[in-house]
């Protein structure tokens, strides 16, 4: 680990929560416009002094940098560990960028209790940034628990009609996953210590700790029926909130009585938390289950492609739609992760940011509509794009993205992640496929019924396009999807060791044959012709 | 520096266009003067430089030098195990490259572009000050993209310009937005194009397992040195990206978007639709043409597929009475007749269809545009008629298409459609690959749809500029010329419909085969590959004697005379339409079926797209009613119910998490009744459950 | 000779005598007396440890066991006077608006 | 005789033991509650001199003090201020639930006991000198107790004096007659 600059992510983490209480004691209620400047200087602040981050990361260096260690309960060996590599890296970037770009753009949308709503969103986003940059087991958990709970009173207070369903059915599925992952991280520390007696479980007898790098170093020693279960109980914490296919249906109700900045940090953050959750630990902890499991994530993620693309074309809802696209695009990124090489995983983690950025952005185009007529039906819409064409203009490109045109980010990284799936299995590469011609056929189908045809509804008649605070919320947006779609190497270049220490883990349980050096080996063993023959059975 | 290697530059000039004129023009409503100094400047400098480039390349490094300008690597994804166990990396660059195909396409690329921008100034001149800002940024983006389609170097640039095309298509084809159905013919053509990216996407990713690589150069000398190691990839491969170019090239199965792309404006027909984009997949074929040589499966699959096409569109096209409609079924089996000319082996018979092509077809498309414009926007012909007087550049251009487009000899059409012909033939004589009987059914096909196309064409010539017109007495009082800047390109291009097949002169049937410039200059393409093929290709080339061949150039002549002879009994003179009246009452059942084109949209419509959107809704539903079920009534009942409607896994999916919380609910209403608001019943509940847990604890210790 | 398990046996009657307590009282005034029995049962076992290992944490552990129990009183007896006022009852049992 | 003399200790144990359980019974059983309360009172004086049986003679002035002094005090006040005639003799016990309460409570003493009886006292056993001394000086108990609250406890007993602070502001909130009405008030319309 590499102390170097630890105040800063600590920094970075923190300066939200100090701005809620800076909010919460010395703001007053009344004081609308004092509330957003302070929200919104905060949350620019800290983006802005998460920028560092990225130069400062040093690809060639530690794992773990701008680490920072303390003890926190020592008795059973809880500590307070901070650090984080290039993935996490990406991600609290897209945190702050998001987490900035949701305060700003909720001052008109939000008018009623306004001083809990951005105290909710600055609290999240420490809670948020907290999960990313946590290396202790139980610091981790506390911040993912920190984290559902502003995001349960910003749907259930600030949401639609069905708010209160919405909430309680998010927070229960949430709250069921993370008990279930809990159990799992007991588990591991137990093994790790001195085991259980009550159910049976032997430990090594190390020194009790919930060091997240500790625990990759005992890895390959977890029996394989122990990490049989721990998966499991990672795997259900982790696919809920993804959410892979049958564990789906609290996104769409949430996202849809959400408002639209809680959708947005949802999708483009919130999500991603399983999806870390499987590179963090999943893959480099639980090699073995991860190797027997990637059959079946394979399918449901094929499943969650497919479907979402299908139930989204049923949609007559907008946001709904977007949610549901959600799910699909979700489904790419497991995908990806579990194609367990490289492409597929340096795919799926830009196809993180690439989704948090295009969903978050058609949330977020979806939201501007919705506070001009309250209406999110589709078939209330219809030409648009005639007086409100800088609106049509970028949700034309962020549709465009999101159905991965090249020059955009979309196309990274399904490309990518394809071209990673393609070589684990060239089945799934075909059926995940079709998810791009299903994705280009429901997002245009939404395109051309909301912007083109006659401008038949008279509400619409004078819809106001938009003005100079919402073009801002959307640019950075544009302007980063572009840069991925254009240049992503420095994006690469940054996940790229954490790809290859997590590749390095799990490939370090699987039977020499299968390992590429292993590959190699026993290729060169053979008899030129038969590996002749392998090109003619392709 | 030389100018070839400045080749990345040529798409870049549109493009800074296109962002300029989409960003600020279009923004701030520039006049139309200022808008399209722009777009000509974008398109007219790349014009220039991807000329001027091409011959400092061809005179300094030799058409056999593959040029390669390698800007950055775009995309590392890192390194994958590839078929042979190797390691390679994704390392995939952002990088063009000039060699004679490529240089082909950018010269005729760049130069109709630039014609078809002239003439755009003149068609489009009608629009707002906005729309016309928008439609130049559009026109400028597609150069743009077209040009990475043909400069790239590799798969993923040739694929971002794939895209880029199809985006510009959608666009243009719904520049009128407001018009339902102008919109929903550009999401059909983005779509169908979709199902052909998806073979695309997918050829890619084989290519990259099995070779390790995405560049032509590398990937092409590899297959070429190990034909039968490679030969069944090369059919996968093969096969992949055949499905894109189908749905590019408008193709069977997936044709049906190219007649409603018309929706757009007709420069974008004659630019996008017709000489350029939609050539995008002949393009590629030939590009790969190492990959389909290795393949005899999958040549025989473009063959067919492509045969095919050519005489089911040509059909259509006999009996539409849209001008547009009929030249749009034309190009498709134009297309049709270059696909053909790939899987029968002759790549370069194909390009240089592609190129004649463009000359005739745009020439067409912009005449057409004229006439619409002459009539104010009325297309179609039978409301049409003795335009010839009031429109004679318009007419004599047309004429010289129409001619080349028939295959009249000297004119373009003749030399590239001939040599197709001929390939096909001497295809079915040499038993090409084994598969001489089916070869020569295709060569047949492709004689029958000569004659169709003759006909056609010109009954649409007839119908158009001859005879008396028949629009009414209000809108023959607005007849009249087009102005110069539609008239221009129009008489450039008709020069060129009649010359411009002379690069392609057959000249071995005159013993001079060095004639040929266009075969020499696209030679290098056609990379060697090991003995068999070559040997293959020396029988066939044998197969058919100089006298057989010319009496197949006198047949295809005589095609398209007996066409243009139908042509001329059906609709010209008193009796004009009488004849075919009567011949579509007969024969009533085949003549509606070509008027509605086999019911193609139709079945479609009522397979693929009802049955996905049933799929959907039914999906939906069974996502919805669940909630609403559980919410409303007990989970119980809704799993009962789920198993009943037979979906029953998307309900328990929902149903099991709402049958948690409604046993909750249901469980704590019942609890409620004893508890809440009775202190000390908690503190039962406490002691007991302390008592239970404790005696658990006793059991397990002891 | 008197061992620690002495006085926890006696800190456990005493625990199990104010727990009856608790849960039979219906006066809110009772029952709070009867938690001041279950602090008291903790107290005398912590002390009875605290003499057994010889170590003085115990002890100051129950003085923090007073401090709260003090704090609980405060607490109880000022929602005892609030429950007065509003449902003139020192009932547990009559406090029961959540009863639907 | 010698008997009792050599086991005096024991037996002022058990004497002791049996007058707090006395006055523990006596508290739960009271019909009136002043008289629960001064049942409480003994109990309270009981574990004092327990608590000087271990050497915790701090603790046990405090006891008296705090506990017998100050709280119970205030019990009586409040009982005073309440009137005490509220409930009926017969409404005392919750007669419901009173024979299953009464079970539940042995069930868990008797699980708890046979814990106590079951399970080794495995744990090491020290000096009861410490309790008097600081380092090897005798200093009594409550300077020792005084060392070690002050010293290692410091921080712990200032986070308990806010608690009291938190509950003394508590009480005051509620027992204010406006407040407590409004409030509620507030709660039960709603």
């Amino acid at each position: 680990m590499d102390f170097q600059f630890g105040w800063l992510l600590n920094l970075i983490c923190y300066l939200p929560l100090a701005g809620a209480l800076l909010i919460m004691l010395f703001v007053n209620k009344e004081n609308s416009r004092g509330i957003k400047t302070t929200a919104t200087v905060v949350a620019g602040l800290d983006f802005v002094i998460s920028i560092p981050l990225w130069f400062l990361y040093r690809p060639d260096g530690a794992e773990f940098q701008f680490a920072s260690q303390a003890d926190w309960i020592p008795s059973v060996g809880v500590q307070y560990i901070f650090g984080i590599d290039g993935f996490a890296v990406l991600l609290i970037l897209l945190t702050t960028l998001l987490g900035f770009i949701a305060i700003y753009s909720s001052f008109t949308a939000i008018a009623e209790r306004q001083k809990e709503y951005y105290i909710s969103l600055l609290l999240l986003q420490t809670g948020m940034l907290g999960v990313f940059c946590s290396l202790d087991f139980i610091l981790f958990y506390v911040f993912w628990e920190v984290m559902l709970v502003p995001m349960y009173f910003l749907i259930g207070v600030w949401g639609g009609p069905r708010r209160l369903y919405a909430a309680i059915k998010f927070f229960l599925y949430t709250l069921f996953g993370s008990v279930l992952m809990l159990v799992g991280i007991l588990a591991l520390y137990f093994y790790n210590a001195d085991g259980l007696a009550a159910i049976g479980l032997k430990g090594l007898g190390n020194i009790p700790t919930f060091s997240i790098q500790h625990l990759y170093t005992i890895a390959p020693q977890i029996p394989p029926d122990l990490q049989f279960w721990v998966f499991l109980a990672f795997f259900v914490g982790f696919a809920i909130k993804v959410p892979m296919f049958p564990f789906h249906t609290w996104l769409p109700d949430a996202h849809v009585e959400a408002p639209t900045a809680g959708s947005v940090i949802l999708a483009a953050v919130l999500l991603k938390m399983g999806t870390y959750g499987f590179v963090r630990f999943s893959l480099p902890l639980l090699p073995d289950a991860t190797l027997k499991a990637v059959g079946w994530i394979g399918v449901l993620s094929i499943i969650a492609i497919v479907y979402g693309a299908l139930v989204a074309m049923a949609q007559k809802d907008m946001k709904k739609l977007v949610a549901y696209s959600s799910v699909s695009h979700m489904g790419f990124i497991t995908l990806g992760l579990f194609a367990l090489n490289t492409a597929g995983l340096r795919g799926g983690i830009l196809q993180m940011l690439n989704h948090g950025i295009s969903t978050g952005a058609l949330f977020l185009l979806v939201g501007l509509v919705y506070e001009r007529r309250h209406n999110r039906m589709i078939a209330e819409y219809g030409g648009l794009a005639k007086v409100m064409p800088l609106y049509a203009t970028f949700f034309l490109v962020m549709t465009m993205s999101s159905i991965g045109l090249p020059t955009l980010n979309g196309f990274i990284g399904e490309f990518t992640i394809l071209i990673g799936v393609f070589n684990h299995s060239w089945v799934w590469a075909l059926f995940a496929a079709s998810g791009i011609v299903l994705g280009a056929a429901y997002m245009l189908w939404l395109y051309q019924r909301v912007f083109f045809g006659e401008l038949s509804n008279e509400k619409n008649k004078d819809l106001k396009d938009l003005n100079l605070r919402e073009q801002w919320t959307l640019i950075p947006l544009v302007i980063i999807a572009f840069w991925i779609g254009l240049y992503p190497k420095p994006f690469f270049d940054r996940m790229a060791p954490t790809v290859d220490r997590v590749l390095a883990r799990v490939e370090a349980v699987m039977p020499e044959s299968e390992t590429v050096a292993g590959h190699v080996a026993a290729l060169a063993s053979l008899p030129a012709d038969e590996t002749a023959g392998e090109h003619g059975e392709y | 520096m030389k100018l070839y290697d400045l080749i990345w530059l040529i798409p870049i000039l549109p493009l800074l266009g296109a962002i300029i004129n989409g960003l600020v023009s279009n923004r701030l409503g520039l006049s139309k003067p200022v808008t399209n100094t722009v777009a000509l400047l974008g398109s007219g400098l790349a014009w220039i430089l991807g000329w001027a480039a091409i011959v400092q390349w061809v005179l300094e490094l030799g058409i056999h030098h593959t040029h390669v300008v390698r800007l950055f690597t775009w995309i590392n994804g890192g390194s994958l195990r590839i078929l042979d166990g190797s390691l390679a990396d994704v390392n995939i660059a952002a990088s063009f490259q000039l060699d004679s195909v490529s240089a082909l396409m950018v010269a005729f690329v760049t130069f109709v572009g630039f014609l078809i921008h002239v003439y755009s100034v003149g068609y489009m001149h009608d629009e707002s000050d906005r729309a016309y800002a928008r439609y130049f940024s559009y026109l400028n983006l597609f150069m743009f993209s077209m040009l990475v389609l043909v400069l790239g170097s590799n798969l993923v640039v040739l694929f971002v310009g794939w895209e880029g095309v199809g985006l510009c298509s959608y666009l243009l084809i719904g520049f009128y937005f407001e018009k339902d159905w102008c919109a929903a013919a550009g999401m059909k053509a983005f779509i169908v194009n979709r199902i052909g990216d998806w073979g695309f996407l997918l050829a890619i990713f084989a290519t990259f397992m099995v070779f390790g690589t995405l560049e032509f150069t590398e990937f092409f000398a590899t297959a070429a040195a190990h034909p039968e190691h490679y030969a069944t990839a090369a059919t996968v491969i093969g096969l992949l990206l055949f499905v894109g170019a189908i749905g590019k090239s408008a193709q069977i199965p997936l044709f049906v978007w190219l007649p409603d792309a018309m929706a757009g404006p007709t420069p974008v027909s004659a630019l996008i639709h017709a000489a350029t984009m939609v050539t995008a997949g002949v393009y590629m074929v030939v590009r790969c043409n190492v990959i389909f040589r290795l393949s005899p499966t999958a040549m025989l699959v473009v063959a067919i597929v492509g045969g095919v096409t050519a005489i089911v569109a040509a059909t259509i096209g006999l009996v539409q009475n849209d001008i547009k409609k009929v030249l749009a079924y034309s190009t498709v089996s134009q297309l049709g007749y270059m696909f053909l000319g790939a899987g029968v082996g002759a790549f370069v018979a194909a390009i240089f269809h592609v190129l004649t092509h463009a000359f005739f077809k745009a020439c067409l498309f912009l005449g057409s545009g004229s006439v619409i414009h002459a009539c104010s926007g009325e297309q179609d012909i039978r409301k049409m008629g003795g335009l010839k007087r009031y429109m004679p550049t318009t007419y004599w251009t047309f004429l010289a298409a129409t001619l080349a487009i028939s295959g009249i000899p000297i004119f373009a059409g003749f030399f590239s459609k001939d040599e197709i012909l001929a390939k096909a033939f001497e295809a079915g004589a040499g038993g090409l690959n084994g598969f001489g009987s089916t070869y020569y059914l295709l060569w047949f096909l492709g004689l029958a749809g000569a004659v169709l196309t003759a006909f056609y064409m010109f009954r649409l010539v007839f119908a158009t500029f001859h005879g008396e017109f028949r629009g009414g007495e209000e809108a023959e009082h607005h007849l009249h010329e087009s102005p110069r800047t539609m008239t221009m390109p129009l008489v450039v291009l008709g020069v060129l419909s009649i010359f411009g097949g002379l690069v392609g002169i057959p000249g071995h049937l005159f013993g001079h085969p060095e004639w040929n410039l266009i075969e020499g200059f696209l030679e290098p393409v056609m990379l060697p590959i090991g003995h068999a093929a070559e040997e293959a290709a020396h029988v066939s080339h044998h197969a058919v004697s100089l006298g057989l061949e010319w009496g197949l150039v006198f047949l295809s002549v005589a095609a398209a005379g007996l066409g243009i002879w139908v042509a001329n009994r059906f609709y010209m003179g008193a009796t004009a339409f009488a004849r075919p009246q009567r011949l579509a009452e007969r024969f009533s059942l085949v003549y509606k079926l070509l008027l509605n084109k086999y019911w193609v949209d139709e079945i479609y419509g009522a397979t693929v797209i009802a049955g996905t959107l049933k799929l959907s809704r039914l999906l939906w539903e069974g996502d919805a009613r669940v909630v609403d079920g559980a919410v409303n009534g007990t989970a119980l009942a809704t799993v009962g119910s789920s198993f009943i409607s037979g979906i029953f896994d998307l309900r328990v999916v929902d149903g099991l998490v709402n049958l948690v919380g409604t046993s909750y609910d249901q469980a704590s209403r019942q609890f409620r009744r004893l508890q809440v608001g009775f202190t000390q019943g908690y503190a039962m509940v406490m002691v007991f459950g302390a008592a239970v847990l404790l005696g658990i604890f006793y059991l397990a210790k002891f | 000779m008197i061992t620690a398990t002495h006085y926890v046996a006696l800190s456990l009657i005493l625990f199990c005598l104010g727990l009856v307590g608790v849960m039979v009282r219906r006066n809110f005034i009772t029952v709070l007396m009867s938690l001041e029995l279950m602090f008291n049962a903790v107290n005398l076992n912590l002390i009875a440890f605290s003499f057994r290992l010889g170590d003085l944490e115990g002890q100051v552990l129950a003085i923090f066991v007073i401090t709260i129990a003090a704090a609980e009183a405060a607490i109880g007896l000022g929602l005892i006077i609030a429950l007065v006022r509003l449902k003139d009852t020192v009932a547990l049992d009559e406090a029961d608006v959540m009863r639907s | 005789m010698d008997f009792l003399v050599a086991n005096f200790g024991a037996i002022f144990f058990y004497v002791v033991a049996a007058l707090t359980v006395a006055g523990g019974i006596g508290v739960i059983a009271a019909r009136n509650p002043v008289h629960s309360a001064l049942y409480l009172l003994w109990t309270f004086f009981m574990v004092a001199v327990l608590f000087v049986l271990r050497h915790a003679e701090f603790l046990a002035a405090v006891q008296v003090l705090v506990y017998a002094g100050g709280i119970m005090v205030l019990y009586l006040f409040v009982i005073m201020l309440v009137r005490i005639k509220d409930l009926r003799p017969e409404d005392v016990f919750l007669s419901g639930i009173a024979p299953l309460a009464v079970l539940g409570g042995v069930l868990l003493g008797a699980l708890l006991a046979g814990g106590i009886l079951l399970g080794s006292m495995a744990m090491g056993s020290g000096d009861p000198a410490a309790l008097v001394t600081i380092g090897d000086e005798v200093v009594g108990n409550t300077e020792a107790v005084g060392w070690v609250l002050y010293i290692r406890y410091l921080v712990p007993f200032e986070v308990v004096s806010v608690v009291l602070l938190v509950a003394m502001i508590g009480a005051i909130v509620f027992g204010r007659r406006e407040a407590a009405l409004e409030g509620s008030a507030g709660e039960v319309g709603s």
